[in-house]
């Protein structure tokens, strides 16, 4: 499938998705809400079959909280880059998809935990580099820490 | 009567598997040209590094005691890490103007990642390797260096 | 008299116990633990910590320049320095849509699978170790010292060499780089065969690994196991074929794919890939195109805003550098995708109902590398 | 044939007579027993400290290194820099463990290869006690030492430690069938359990020449198994590095580690001795039948050398398995034992049997 008609059928499946330019992916915004039940089509559908998820990352634009996933079809070889956005910064929680591609389980707990990112339905959702009980969340862009971090 | 004769095939097999790892030892058991070990403080004096060798960052004088550090601050902006500070001086020109020249270039060691970055952005060439690898002393005090020499100054047709 | 304390009554044979492998143990290759829950000598399940070597490379990255990066990557991991790099300098050409001279390409590429022939060299030696053979260790590190001595005589350290720079390289090849590299891999045919004979062939061995730790196609893919592990899996993943970068696309190599997706499977697919490896730099060696080491960049790099990402293939999987610019000369947010990460998510999966032998033996032939694994 | 030249014999005898005709038997005996005592002691102290030398010196040179060459000449010293080192290394105290076994343990171990030690022939006359049960008696003093595994791993108080002692354990159990089986074959041949009457039914060739096939089959075996009983090569199961960081002697250290250590190449060296008294005639020198002169000259190389050489070869065979191979698992282990080494050894006593019965042996 090309870019193009990738393009048509998520906007056909999430109308209310944001399609971004972008140079190198096929970039779209989905509201954090139809996330999963459009994660769920996009790896069951055999047109789409988007079986490899090869990087998921959390991002901190200040204004909200971003989670980036980038997926492949290992079958035909499109790729496809979906965010979703939470703009509560205290309690961002969205939807997990470690159900789906198992390498999130782990990738979920790394923005989780220096992300400061919940994920709903995560199976051990633990903070997986700090130490439990470790204040905040070190790849915010608000994080301070005095004694770690030297300031050049 | 297959299976019986699987079972010494199996027994044939697993001991050619052995002996041939065997020969490969017993081999090397019995070449003592093959040793590669250096015998590292014994050597020291025909051990010679390659002359790209990262040792450490030094600052090359000619016999005039004379370098070409202009005391710009490039490698310390370019310097990941901060392992270089620059103390800078002004002094009075003939012509009445003062300008501006490096007082210490300090350096280091013990911050260092050997990245290279000061050496290749430094537009007077006045940083280059040195060859030297044993670093190791008992006061950490002692891995920072100043690069420049004392009473050294700077080589007169240097512009920035 | 003593008073009789009336224990639960336990059925024995079904009793879990829980031990540490690590942070400090001889297997684990580095500072990672693994709590695994034992019924005997089966491992019931086992839970990775991770985190004893974070040392932020991403939260550093976001106050470093780019070419500052560069020492970063070196650090992430360490045996394919040269491959980390290649994906930040990549990226960075990318954004600033420059184009390196093919000279630049050539050296690249050929230094990219020296650095996986040295890093799969260390593998092997330190599998067999892991098997307990403690006399690979020797022959796997004694044909790597070639490695590094190319290495430093070409760009003046053996581990972290900060090679390559956004545009192009730090400095040229050492005019002896073509012949040693040529000496090294006509050495290194010789004594690979060393290597099948005292590990590959050993009935031992093949025992051990056979039908171990099985990984299925569709677990390699949902846990984004990749590079040879992946590749053993039956999982075309080859990024240097799928996606080509440097001068990949001119180089004739196979990307080997495996069918079983057990510890042997994946033994023998870094084998194979040391064998392609030299088989792309000898059809590269000689082709080194005249021309200058570096594009002409600006002092101070600045990526246009927006975002990109680079995928190559380091010798463990598939490395993956996610970069939002906001247009200043330091990146707004900077993701590793490592492979050792994904790699080792898998690890529980593949380890249950295995023996703990068999877990080392398993361990060994993902070939984690943890500073990567925490980054 | 004349071996009178190095025969110990008389001068045992000797000494036995001057004693008692000075003191009462008693203190006779205690004096002898005392002597046997400390010499033994000496023995084992200085085989064990170079049988480490040896062994850092042959992976070393199996592995392109050059191994220990800074202290003393070719680093001959090295050993007892070592030694020295852990007697002065702090004994770690450990907590919740079983002192009394925890402390218990290394004695049993080393005590077990010290006792299998007495009944093995060094040259003629040379041995402190022959037993007519000798092969017996060394089989079963040289099965202790798993008792003193056993205790270590379960007295450390650590879960490495016991599945250490626990692999130990079903390890030895299993292949001490193997070595005790590999030995009967050859007792079939000899006629006889006693060392000095093995040794001397040699003189006119060793038994892996004089049992040809069948011998030959059980020496392999032998090798093969008394390896494993010595926790050693690709049997280290028990102290697995890279698994159980090392097994059941984790917890040790300083002086304690080092009985350990020590006990370990006794045990080899018992073991190697065994394989040389039996299958390779002992001290009982080359002789090809028919050359006189060749016999002759063979004879006048002391029995001691003989037997030391000899028990250095298998040594280094043993050494040799141990840097090549990678380590069994423990399931591959008891399938080599059960499935492999008991079934052909069974066989290979019957073939021998039959052998010795219709005289086809030299």
């Amino acid at each position: 499938m090309d870019n193009t008609a990738l393009k048509e059928r998520i906007l056909a499946l999430v109308p209310d998705a944001e399609f971004q330019e972008n140079k190198q992916f096929l970039t779209f915004i989905i509201p954090p809400a139809k996330m999963h039940d459009l994660a769920v089509t996009l790896k069951t559908d055999a047109a789409l079959a988007f079986d490899y998820l090869f990087c998921l990352s959390g991002v901190d634009m200040v204004k909200f909280l971003e989670v980036v996933y980038h997926l492949e079809s290992t079958a035909h070889g499109h790729q496809l880059v979906l965010k979703t956005r939470t703009a509560d910064r205290d309690n961002a929680a969205l939807d997990t998809v470690c159900d789906l591609w198992r390498t999130a389980e782990f990738h979920e707990r790394e923005v989780y935990d220096l992300m400061g990112i919940r994920f709903t339905n995560h199976p051990d959702l633990r903070r997986l580099f700090l130490e439990e009980g470790w204040i905040g969340h070190p790849l915010r862009k608000d994080y301070k820490d005095e004694v770690n971090i030297v300031e050049l | 009567m297959n299976s019986f004769f699987k079972y010494f095939a199996d027994i044939f097999r697993a001991v050619k598997s052995l002996l041939t790892g065997m020969k490969v030892t017993g081999r090397y058991f019995f070449s003592p040209g093959e040793i590669v070990t250096q015998q590292y403080p014994e050597n020291r004096k025909t051990l010679k590094m390659y002359d790209r060798f990262k040792g450490e960052v030094i600052m090359p004088h000619n016999e005039q005691n004379e370098h070409r550090c202009t005391g710009c601050g490039i490698c310390e902006n370019s310097c990941p890490n901060g392992s270089i500070e620059i103390l800078q001086d002004k002094i009075d020109m003939p012509d009445g103007k003062k300008k501006r020249i490096i007082d210490k270039h300090i350096y280091h060691l013990s911050m260092c990642t050997f990245c290279g970055l000061c050496i290749k952005t430094c537009p007077s060439d006045a940083l280059a390797w040195g060859q030297e690898f044993e670093h190791a002393v008992f006061d950490r005090a002692k891995l920072t260096k100043i690069l420049n020499k004392p009473g050294s100054s700077i080589i007169k047709d240097i512009v920035e | 008299m003593k008073e009789v304390i009336n224990l639960p009554v336990k059925n024995i044979e079904e009793e879990e116990y829980h031990i540490n492998m690590g942070p400090q143990h001889p297997s684990t290759h580095g500072v990672l633990r693994l709590v695994v829950s034992l019924q005997g000598e089966i491992v019931k399940n086992l839970k990775p910590h991770c985190g004893y070597i974070h040392r932020g490379i991403e939260k550093m990255c976001e106050k470093d320049t780019y070419p500052q990066i560069i020492h970063l990557t070196d650090r992430m991991d360490y045996l394919s320095a040269h491959i980390n790099n290649h994906a930040v300098c990549l990226l960075v050409e990318k954004a600033l849509e420059v184009d390196v001279p093919e000279r630049v390409k050539y050296i690249r590429t050929i230094v990219d699978e020296l650095n996986r022939i040295a890093s799969h060299q260390l593998w092997w030696c330190s599998f067999g170790m892991d098997m307990g053979g403690l006399t690979c260790y020797f022959y796997g590190l004694r044909d790597r010292e070639h490695i590094l001595d190319i290495f430093e005589e070409s760009f003046g350290s053996r581990l972290l060499h900060s090679y390559y720079t956004p545009g192009g390289l730090m400095m040229d090849i050492h005019p002896n780089f073509q012949k040693s590299v040529k000496d090294f891999i006509k050495y290194f045919r010789r004594k690979i065969k060393d290597y099948d004979d005292i590990l590959t062939g050993n009935i031992i061995m093949q025992e051990r690994t056979k039908g171990i730790g099985i990984l299925s196609k569709e677990d390699a893919i949902s846990y984004g196991v990749t590079g040879p592990s992946g590749r053993a899996s039956g999982f075309a993943c080859d990024v240097r074929k799928h996606h080509p970068y440097g001068v990949y696309d001119k180089a004739d190599f196979q990307e080997i794919l495996g069918t079983e997706g057990d510890t042997f499977t994946r033994y023998m697919m870094r084998m194979h890939e040391m064998r392609e490896s030299m088989k792309i730099i000898e059809q590269l060696i000689d082709n080194i195109p005249a021309g200058d080491y570096s594009a002409k960049m600006k002092a101070v790099i600045k990526l246009p805003a927006g975002e990109y990402y680079q995928r190559v293939e380091a010798s463990r999987g598939e490395l993956g550098v996610y970069c939002i610019s906001d247009g200043n000369k330091t990146p707004y947010r900077m993701k590793f995708r490592s492979p050792n990460f994904s790699n080792l998510s898998a690890l529980d999966h593949m380890s249950r109902g295995v023996k703990i032998a068999d877990l080392v033996a398993i361990g060994g032939s993902l070939d984690y590398v943890i500073p990567d694994i925490d980054r | 044939m004349n071996f009178s030249i190095y025969d110990f014999t008389s001068f045992n005898q000797w000494i036995d007579q001057f004693l008692r005709a000075h003191m009462p038997g008693f203190w006779a005996v205690a004096i002898e027993m005392t002597i046997i005592g400390l010499a033994i002691l000496l023995f084992y102290a200085l085989v064990g400290l170079f049988l480490v030398y040896a062994e850092r010196k042959v992976c070393a040179f199996m592995q392109n290194r050059v191994g220990p060459n800074r202290v003393g000449p070719y680093g001959f010293f090295q050993t007892i820099a070592d030694f020295v080192k852990l007697m002065l290394k702090e004994l770690i105290h450990i907590k919740n463990a079983d002192q009394l076994l925890f402390n218990l343990a290394p004695f049993i171990i080393i005590i077990a290869s010290f006792m299998a030690i007495a009944a093995i022939p060094f040259a003629k006359g040379l041995h402190a006690i022959d037993f007519d049960i000798g092969i017996l008696y060394v089989i079963a003093v040289s099965s202790l030492g798993v008792v003193g595994i056993l205790l270590a791993g379960w007295s450390s108080n650590n879960k490495y430690s016991l599945i250490g002692a626990m692999r130990s354990g079903a390890q030895i159990i299993s292949y001490e069938l193997s070595v005790g089986l590999s030995l009967v074959t050859i007792v079939i041949l000899a006629g006889t359990m006693q060392f000095s009457q093995i040794v001397e039914g040699q003189a006119n060739g060793w038994f892996i020449f004089k049992g040809h096939i069948p011998a030959f089959i059980a020496f392999i075996i032998f090798l093969i198994s008394s390896t494993a009983e010595t926790n050693r090569g690709p049997f280290d199961l028990a102290e697995a590095e890279s698994e159980l960081t090392a097994g059941f002697h984790t917890e040790y250290s300083g002086i304690k580690f080092a009985f350990f250590f020590l006990a370990e190449y006794m045990n080899m060296f018992i073991v190697a001795s065994i394989a040389a008294t039996v299958f390779l005639g002992g001290w009982m020198p080359f002789h090809m039948g028919g050359w006189a002169g060749f016999n002759h000259i063979m004879d006048f190389i002391p029995p001691f050398v003989w037997y030391i050489g000899k028990t250095f070869f298998v040594i280094w065979i043993m050494m040799w398995f141990k840097w090549t191979f990678p380590r069994l698992r423990i399931d591959q282990l008891l399938t080599l034992e059960w499935k492999y080494l008991l079934p052909i050894n069974l066989v290979n006593i019957l073939i021998m049997a039959f052998v010795v019965l219709m005289g086809w042996h030299f």
